[in-house]
C-alpha cells in the first residue's frame, strides 16, 4: 500500500538518527516532543482551519498536570501522559466552548489571553507549581516497569519516538474519517458545512479538544523528559514557533509538522551555535521565504519545482 | 570499491570522542547560558569574564590544559538547558560545568550533575535553594536574601523606621521581601505595606500613588533590570516621591551597570545593595576592567562578569587540584579563599556558596558625567542569609 | 394536507424599503418553475425568506402543510428545502467525490465519527457514484473542485445540493458565468433531476429557462407581476417591456 | 474619593499612552486589514532613531524626534514595497507569520547595530518632573502625551472623513476593483497609508518611551499589548482604539490601584470578557 510509504520512511529516519547522532539523543528527542504539539495544531489549524496563537496553554497544562501527577501520584510514565492529555483536553474543552465562535484577530487574540491567564494562574500558586522556579523534583519510573530512563537518553528518545509514532497513526486514522472529512469542509467553507445541516462549533469544540489532548500529551512528554515544569511552557513563543514550524512544512497533511519541525529546530541549532547573537536574521529570513517563496510550505516544494520545470520547458 | 557500512563509521566517531576525552590532557569546562535572545548580555558577560582570565592566569590550571565549550539556552529554558548539558556530558565528555543564568535552568540540571558526579559552578542564578539539590554545585554569585538583608541593617542604622515594600510578583522578588522584611522587623523597623506588582507592569504611577499616601521613611523594592526597572524608578521620580521623603531602597539588580546608564537623571540617589559595583576602588578591580577593555572594547563589566571571573577561578583551582577527578577538585574549593573584583571571598563548605561583602551604593555622577554606583558602606563576609536563616 | 411548498402573501420590509410585497407562490413535486425578473427586483431576498436566512415581515410559509417559518436555516435543510449556492462555497481543496460524500454523510448524521474511512462508511459509496454518474463527474470524481472548469463546478454544486435529497430545490442562476459552450451541460442536468422533485430555478439566461421551465413567474419591484407558461410569458408586452426589451438575458 | 480621581486621572494618562502606540496599528492593520504584527518595530526604530540621534549625534530632542519620525516614515516605503504588497491578497496565517519574520529581521537589526541593553531617550526640561494639580501631582510627560493624543485623533479624524484623501483611502479599502476603475491608484493610496501608520507608530514609541522603554526586543515584548487594544477596540475604528486604550488604561489602573494581588490575569480576563460580548471590537465594523 502507497499509503503506508511515508509511515516507513518516517521509522527508517528515526532508527537512522538514533545510530547517526547518538550523542545528540536529548535534542533529538525535544525534536521529537516537539513534533506531537506540531501535529496537534495541525488538526486544529491545518485541517479545521481555525488560527490560533495559544497552543501553549494546553502543553503547559499537559505539562504541569503530568509533573504533579509524578510527584504526588504516581511515577508511571504512561499513566502521566494520560494525565497530561486529560488536562489538555479539559483546558481545550473548556476555552473551546467559547473560542471556537471567535475569527481572525479576535480568535488569535483570545487564545494568547487564555495562555497568559494560565501562566499567571501558576505563577500564583507557586506553592503548588514551583512558580519562576519551576516544579522540581520529578522522579520517573520505568516505562512499562521495564525499561529505566539512562542518563544518555536512549530509553526517552525511543519512548518519545513511540508516542510519535501512535500519534501520526491516530491522527491519521481520524483525518481520513467522516469526522476529518467535515473538519476539512469547514476549513475550507464554515459557511458551506452550516448550509449542508451540520453542526459546525460543535465540531470544533470536538476537534480543539482533541488537538488540546494531543499538546497535553506533548507537554507531558516534556515534563518527563526534563523532569522538570517552568512557566516557560506557557510562553507566547512556544505557540508562535509552533505555528511557524507548521506552515514552514505544509498544513494538513500531518507529515508537514514533522518534516517543519526537523528543519526549524535544525536550522535554529546550527544557527543559534554558529552565531548566537545574529541567528534572528537566520530564522527571520526563513520565515519570510516560506512566505513568499513556498507559501504551501517544504511540502508543496516538490510540485513547485515540477511547475517550475514544467515552464521551462 | 565497496561501499563503507555505518557500523564501522559509527565506532571511529566514538572512538574519536574518547580520544578526546582521555587522550591529552585537557579538562573540558562546559559553558551554559544564554548567548541569544533578549537575556544574551549574560551569555557574553560569562564569555568575555572567562576571556579575561584566561588572558591573564593563561590556558593551564596547574599541569591541565583547559578547554571551555559554549552551549546556548536562549533564555529561561530547562528543557534546552537540560539537554544541552547531557549533550555536554555525554558527546563532549565534560569534565566540569559552569555557567547557569536561571533557576529552573539550575534546578533542571541537578539530577544530571548527580549522575554523573560533575563539578558544577553557578555563575548567577540566585535562588537559595539550588546548592541543596546537588553536592556537586557551587555558586559564586549571590543570593536574593543575601543582598536583601544587609540592606534592612544599613537602613535601621540610618535613622529608616518605616518601610513600604514593593516588589515584583514572581520568585525572586518575594525572596527578596521576606529577606528584606525579616531582618527589618526583628530589628524593630516597621513595615507599613507591602505590595506585589504583576510582572507585566508598564505604568507604576498607582503604585508609587500607595506609597506616597502611606508616607514611609522609604521603599523597598526588588525589580527585574531593563524595562521594568526603568519605567519603576522613572515614576519614583515623576511621582515626587523623593520630594515627599520616601528614600529609594532597592537591589542592585535593578541598576547594574550595563542598564545603569539608561536609566537616566531619574536614577541619582537612589540607594542599593549588592556585591559588585564596577565603581569599586581596588587595584584588582582597576586590573579586571583594564583587561576587560582589552579582550572586549568597550564591555561594560557588571555583577555577571565577576560571577563569572570568580567562578573560573573557582574552576581553575578545582582543575589543578582534581584534574579529571571532580570529587577531589570540589574538596579543594570548598572553604577557599581569594582576593576578587569585587574584594574578599570564600567558599563556604556548607552551603557550597560564596561569602562576600554587601556593599550599600548611591547612584551619582563620576568626573565624566557617567552614573555610577557609589559604595557608600560595607558590609562584610555576608554568606547566604536564605539558607542559614533555613 | 397539500404537498409541496405554499407561500402566502409574503411581504418583506427593510424599514421602509419593500423588498417582497405579498408574494404568493406553489411548488409541487414535479414542478418545474422559474423565477425571473431585472436586477433588484428581489429575486435573491426571496430565496432568502424561503431558505430562512432572512425572516419576512409578515406571511407564511408552508412545507407539506406545516409551517416552517420558524425554523433555523440548518433545520429547513433537514425538512427538505436545499438551494444551491454561489460558486466560492464549494469544498474548493476537497475532491469531488469528498464534496459529494459530506452532504450524504451528514444526512445520514455519520460527521461526528473519527475512527471510521470516510471513503466507505454509512454505504454512501453507492450514491456518490450514482451522483457522479448523473452529472457525468465520473471521470473527474478524484480532481480536487478547484482545478475544474467552472460548468463542472457548477454541476458538483447541484450534486452537493442533490445530496441532500430534497424535495424542494432552488437553482440559484445555476448557469452564471458559465461559459456558453457548457451551458447544455446544465440543461441537460436540470433535465435529469428526479421527477417528483420540485424544481425553482432563478437565471438570467433566458435561452435556459425557456428550454427547462414549464412555468415562469416574473417578478418586478418585489411583487409578482405576471405567472405563466413560456409561450405566454414571450408573448407578454409588458414583460416584453419591462425585462426583455431593457436587453438583459 | 481621592483614589477614584486618582485611578481616572493616571487611567487615562495611561490610556492615552496606549492609544498613541497602537493608533498606527489601527491605521495600517484596520484600515489596510493586514494582520501587522510589525507595528512595535516601527515603533521601536523611531525610538532607537531617536536615541542614536540625541546620543551620537547630539541632536535636542524635538529635532531628533522629528528626524527618527522622517526616517521611518521613509523606510517604511520601499518595505511596504518589498514585504507587504505581496500579503495583501494572502490569509491572515500568511500575514501573521510574514510579519513575524518582519519583527524578527528588525530586531536582529537593532540588536546588531545598538546591542540589547535599554536606548534611552532623555525627555527635555520642559517635559520631565511633574505639575501639581491640587490634590496630587501629574507626570509633565503625560499632558504631553494627552495633547499629542488628542491632535492624532481630530487630524486622523479631518484626515480620514473630510479630505480627498480619505474618501480615497476608504474607497480604495472597501472596494479596490471599483476605485481602481475610477482611476484611484490605489498602491500608492497603500503605500501612503502604510507610511501615515509607521509614523504614528514612531511617534508612540518615542513618547510612549517613558512607561515602555525601547530596547531591540521592544516588538515582541510589547507585541499583545498593542493587538489587544486595535482588537478590542474594532478593525478599522480609529474611534473604537481610542475607546479601547482609554478603556484598558483606566481598568488596568483600577486593578492596580485596588486589587494588585491579582495581577494581569484581571486585564486578560476583561479582555476575554470584552471579545466574548462583541468579537467585532467595541466600534468595529461586523
Amino acid at each position: 500500500m502507497r499509503s503506508l510509504v511515508p509511515f516507513v520512511v518516517m521509522l527508517v529516519v528515526a532508527v537512522a538518527a538514533f545510530y547517526l547522532f547518538p550523542y545528540n539523543l536529548a535534542f533529538l528527542t525535544r525534536v521529537v516532543i516537539t513534533m506531537i504539539l506540531v501535529l496537534s495544531l495541525d488538526l486544529i489549524l491545518g485541517v479545521a482551519g481555525v488560527s490560533t496563537l495559544g497552543q501553549a496553554a494546553m502543553y503547559g497544562s499537559g505539562a504541569y498536570a503530568a509533573g504533579l501527577f509524578a510527584i504526588h501520584v504516581w511515577h508511571d510514565p504512561l499513566a502521566g501522559l494520560a494525565v497530561g492529555a486529560a488536562a489538555g483536553a479539559v483546558v481545550a474543552f473548556v476555552s473551546g466552548l467559547f473560542l471556537t465562535r471567535a475569527h481572525g484577530l479576535t480568535l488569535l487574540m483570545l487564545t494568547i489571553a487564555v495562555t497568559e491567564v494560565l501562566q499567571e494562574i501558576a505563577n500564583k500558586f507557586s506553592a503548588i507549581t514551583g512558580g519562576t522556579d519551576g516544579l522540581g523534583g520529578i522522579r520517573m519510573g520505568r516505562v512499562l516497569g521495564i525499561w529505566k530512563f539512562d542518563f544518555v537518553g536512549r530509553t526517552g528518545y525511543i519512548y518519545a519516538v513511540c508516542v510519535l509514532f501512535v500519534v501520526v497513526v491516530v491522527l491519521k486514522i481520524v483525518i481520513g474519517s467522516p469526522f476529518g472529512l467535515a473538519l476539512r469542509g469547514i476549513g475550507d467553507s464554515p459557511a458551506r458545512m452550516r448550509a449542508i445541516g451540520t453542526p459546525v462549533t460543535r465540531r470544533l469544540i470536538a476537534a480543539y479538544t482533541l488537538s488540546g489532548a494531543v499538546a497535553g500529551l506533548a507537554g507531558a512528554m516534556a515534563a518527563q523528559s526534563t523532569a522538570l515544569v517552568s512557566l516557560g511552557v506557557y510562553d507566547f513563543q512556544l505557540s508562535a514557533e509552533a505555528m511557524i514550524m507548521l506552515i514552514l512544512g505544509g498544513t494538513g497533511r500531518l507529515w508537514g509538522a514533522l518534516i517543519g519541525t526537523a528543519v526549524f529546530m535544525t536550522v535554529h541549532q546550527v544557527a543559534s551555535s554558529v552565531d548566537p547573537f545574529n541567528w534572528l536574521f537566520v530564522i527571520g529570513l526563513l520565515v519570510l521565504a516560506v512566505v513568499y517563496a513556498v507559501p504551501r510550505g517544504l511540502l508543496g516544494l516538490p510540485d513547485e519545482v515540477k511547475r517550475l520545470l514544467r515552464r521551462l520547458k | 570499491m565497496t561501499k563503507p557500512t555505518m557500523g564501522p563509521a559509527l565506532a571511529a566517531a566514538v572512538a574519536l570522542v574518547l580520544a578526546g576525552t582521555a587522550g591529552a590532557d585537557t579538562i573540558k569546562v562546559g559553558v551554559v547560558a544564554p548567548f541569544s535572545g533578549p537575556f544574551a548580555m549574560y551569555g557574553k558577560q560569562f564569555k568575555d569574564a572567562i576571556d579575561v582570565y584566561v588572558a591573564e592566569h593563561g590556558t593551564k590550571a596547574g599541569d591541565h590544559e583547559v578547554q571551555f565549550i559554549y552551549k546556548d539556552t536562549g533564555g529561561p529554558n530547562p528543557d534546552t538547558a537540560k539537554s544541552v548539558t547531557q549533550e555536554l556530558l555525554v558527546k563532549d565528555g565534560v569534565n566540569y560545568l559552569a555557567g547557569y543564568t536561571f533557576t529552573p535552568n539550575a534546578l533542571a540540571v541537578a539530577p544530571l550533575v548527580d549522575q554523573a558526579q560533575v563539578p558544577t559552578v553557578i555563575f548567577n542564578a540566585a535562588t537559595s535553594i539550588i546548592t541543596t539539590k546537588s553536592p556537586y554545585f557551587v555558586r559564586t554569585s549571590f543570593t536574593t536574601p543575601q543582598v536583601a538583608g544587609p540592606l534592612a541593617d544599613w537602613a535601621i542604622a540610618q535613622g529608616i523606621k518605616t518601610v513600604v515594600t514593593s516588589v515584583t510578583d514572581y520568585g525572586p522578588g518575594i525572596d527578596a521581601e521576606k529577606g528584606f522584611v525579616k531582618e527589618f522587623e526583628a530589628k524593630g523597623g516597621k513595615i507599613v505595606d507591602s505590595i506585589r506588582m504583576p510582572i507585566a507592569t508598564s505604568d507604576f504611577s498607582p503604585f508609587m500613588q500607595r506609597i506616597k499616601a502611606a508616607a514611609p521613611n522609604a521603599l523597598f523594592t526588588f525589580i527585574p533590570a531593563g524595562p521594568p526597572a526603568f519605567a519603576f524608578v522613572k515614576s519614583y521620580s515623576d511621582n515626587g516621591l523623593s520630594a515627599a521623603g520616601v528614600q529609594f531602597l532597592g537591589t542592585g539588580d535593578l541598576d547594574e551597570e550595563t542598564t545603569l546608564q539608561g536609566l537616566g537623571d531619574a536614577a541619582l540617589g537612589i540607594h542599593t545593595s549588592f556585591p559588585y559595583s564596577v565603581a569599586h576602588e581596588s587595584a584588582m578591580n582597576t586590573q579586571f576592567k583594564a583587561d576587560l577593555a582589552k579582550v572586549d572594547p568597550g564591555a561594560v563589566a557588571n555583577f555577571a562578569s565577576v560571577g563569572a571571573y570568580d567562578g573560573t577561578e573557582a574552576l581553575y583551582r578545582m582543575i589543578a587540584a582534581g584534574g579529571t577527578d571532580g570529587d577531589a577538585g570540589l574538596k579543594a574549593v570548598l572553604g577557599a579563599s581569594w582576593e576578587s573584583p569585587r574584594g574578599p571571598v570564600s567558599i563556604d563548605p556548607k552551603t557550597h556558596h560564596i561569602t562576600e561583602n554587601m556593599y550599600i551604593r548611591v547612584v551619582a555622577k563620576d568626573d565624566k558625567g557617567q552614573l555610577i554606583n557609589k559604595e557608600i558602606e560595607t558590609i562584610k563576609d555576608v554568606p547566604d542569609l536564605g539558607l542559614v536563616s533555613k | 394536507m397539500t404537498a409541496g411548498l405554499q407561500v402566502r402573501g409574503l411581504n418583506k420590509a427593510f424599514g421602509g424599503l419593500v423588498v417582497a410585497r405579498d408574494i404568493s407562490l406553489d411548488l409541487s413535486p414535479g414542478d418545474r418553475k422559474a423565477l425571473i425578473g431585472p436586477n433588484g427586483a428581489g429575486k435573491s431576498t426571496f430565496t432568502n425568506l424561503i431558505t430562512g436566512i432572512l425572516a419576512p415581515t409578515s406571511g407564511s410559509i408552508q412545507l407539506d402543510g406545516r409551517d416552517i417559518g420558524s425554523l433555523s436555516e440548518a433545520q429547513r435543510v433537514k425538512a427538505g428545502i436545499a438551494k444551491t449556492f454561489q460558486i466560492t462555497t464549494l469544498f474548493h481543496s476537497l475532491t469531488v467525490r469528498d464534496n459529494l460524500r459530506l452532504p450524504l454523510l451528514e444526512r445520514r448524521g455519520l460527521t461526528a465519527r473519527p475512527f471510521r474511512r470516510a471513503a466507505g462508511d454509512g454505504g454512501v459509496e453507492d450514491e456518490v457514484e450514482s451522483l457522479l454518474q448523473q452529472f457525468r463527474l465520473t471521470d473527474v470524481g478524484d480532481r480536487v473542485v478547484q482545478r475544474l472548469a467552472y460548468g463542472q463546478q457548477r454541476l458538483v454544486e447541484m450534486a452537493m445540493t442533490l445530496a441532500l435529497r430534497p424535495r424542494i430545490l432552488i437553482l440559484d442562476e445555476p448557469a452564471a458565468g458559465v461559459p456558453s459552450s457548457e451551458s447544455p451541460l446544465i440543461a441537460e442536468a436540470i433535465a435529469g433531476l428526479p421527477q417528483d422533485l420540485a424544481v425553482l430555478i432563478i437565471e438570467h439566461d433566458m435561452a435556459l429557462v425557456f428550454k427547462v421551465a414549464a412555468r415562469i413567474i416574473v417578478l418586478v419591484a418585489g411583487a409578482i407581476l405576471t405567472e405563466g407558461t413560456p409561450a405566454e410569458i414571450a408573448a407578454d408586452p409588458r414583460v416584453r417591456d419591462l425585462y426583455l426589451g431593457a436587453g438583459h438575458g | 474619593m481621592t483614589t477614584l480621581a486618582s485611578i481616572l486621572l493616571d487611567g487615562v494618562a495611561y490610556g492615552m499612552i496606549l492609544f498613541m502606540i497602537s493608533v498606527g496599528l489601527t491605521v495600517t492593520m484596520g484600515l489596510m486589514r493586514v494582520v501587522n504584527l510589525a507595528h512595535g518595530g516601527f515603533a521601536m526604530l523611531g525610538g532607537a532613531f531617536t536615541h542614536w540621534a540625541m546620543m551620537s549625534a547630539g541632536l535636542p530632542f524635538p529635532l531628533a524626534a522629528l528626524a527618527a519620525l522622517i526616517a521611518v516614515v521613509i523606510l517604511s516605503v520601499p518595505m511596504e514595497r518589498v514585504f507587504y504588497r505581496p500579503i495583501y491578497k494572502m490569509g491572515e496565517l500568511p500575514q501573521v507569520l510574514a510579519t513575524i519574520g518582519i519583527t524578527f529581521l528588525m530586531i536582529a537589526s537593532v540588536n546588531y547595530a545598538m546591542g540589547s541593553s535599554l536606548l534611552s531617550i532623555p525627555l527635555p526640561k520642559v517635559m520631565s518632573g511633574a505639575v501639581d494639580l491640587g490634590f496630587r501631582t501629574l507626570p509633565t510627560h503625560r499632558l504631553y502625551v494627552l495633547g499629542a493624543g488628542v491632535l492624532v485623533i481630530v487630524g486622523l479624524f479631518v484626515l480620514i472623513e473630510r479630505t480627498r484623501f480619505g474618501i480615497r483611502l476608504r474607497a480604495a479599502v472597501d472596494h479596490p476593483g471599483t476605485a481602481a476603475c475610477l482611476g484611484i491608484d490605489t498602491g500608492r493610496i497603500f503605500s501612503l497609508t502604510f507610511a501615515l501608520g509607521a509614523g504614528l507608530a514612531a511617534l508612540g514609541g518615542i513618547l510612549g518611551a517613558e512607561l515602555l522603554p525601547i530596547d531591540a526586543y521592544y516588538p515582541l515584548r510589547y507585541m499583545i499589548l498593542f493587538l489587544t487594544v486595535v482588537a478590542v477596540g474594532g478593525m478599522g475604528s480609529v474611534a473604537g482604539s481610542f475607546v479601547a486604550a482609554l478603556a484598558l488604561g483606566i481598568l488596568d489602573t483600577a486593578a492596580r490601584y485596588l486589587f494588585p494581588e491579582v495581577g494581569t490575569i484581571f486585564f486578560y480576563l476583561a479582555m476575554i470578557v470584552m471579545l466574548g460580548l462583541r468579537p467585532q471590537g467595541l466600534l468595529g465594523r461586523a
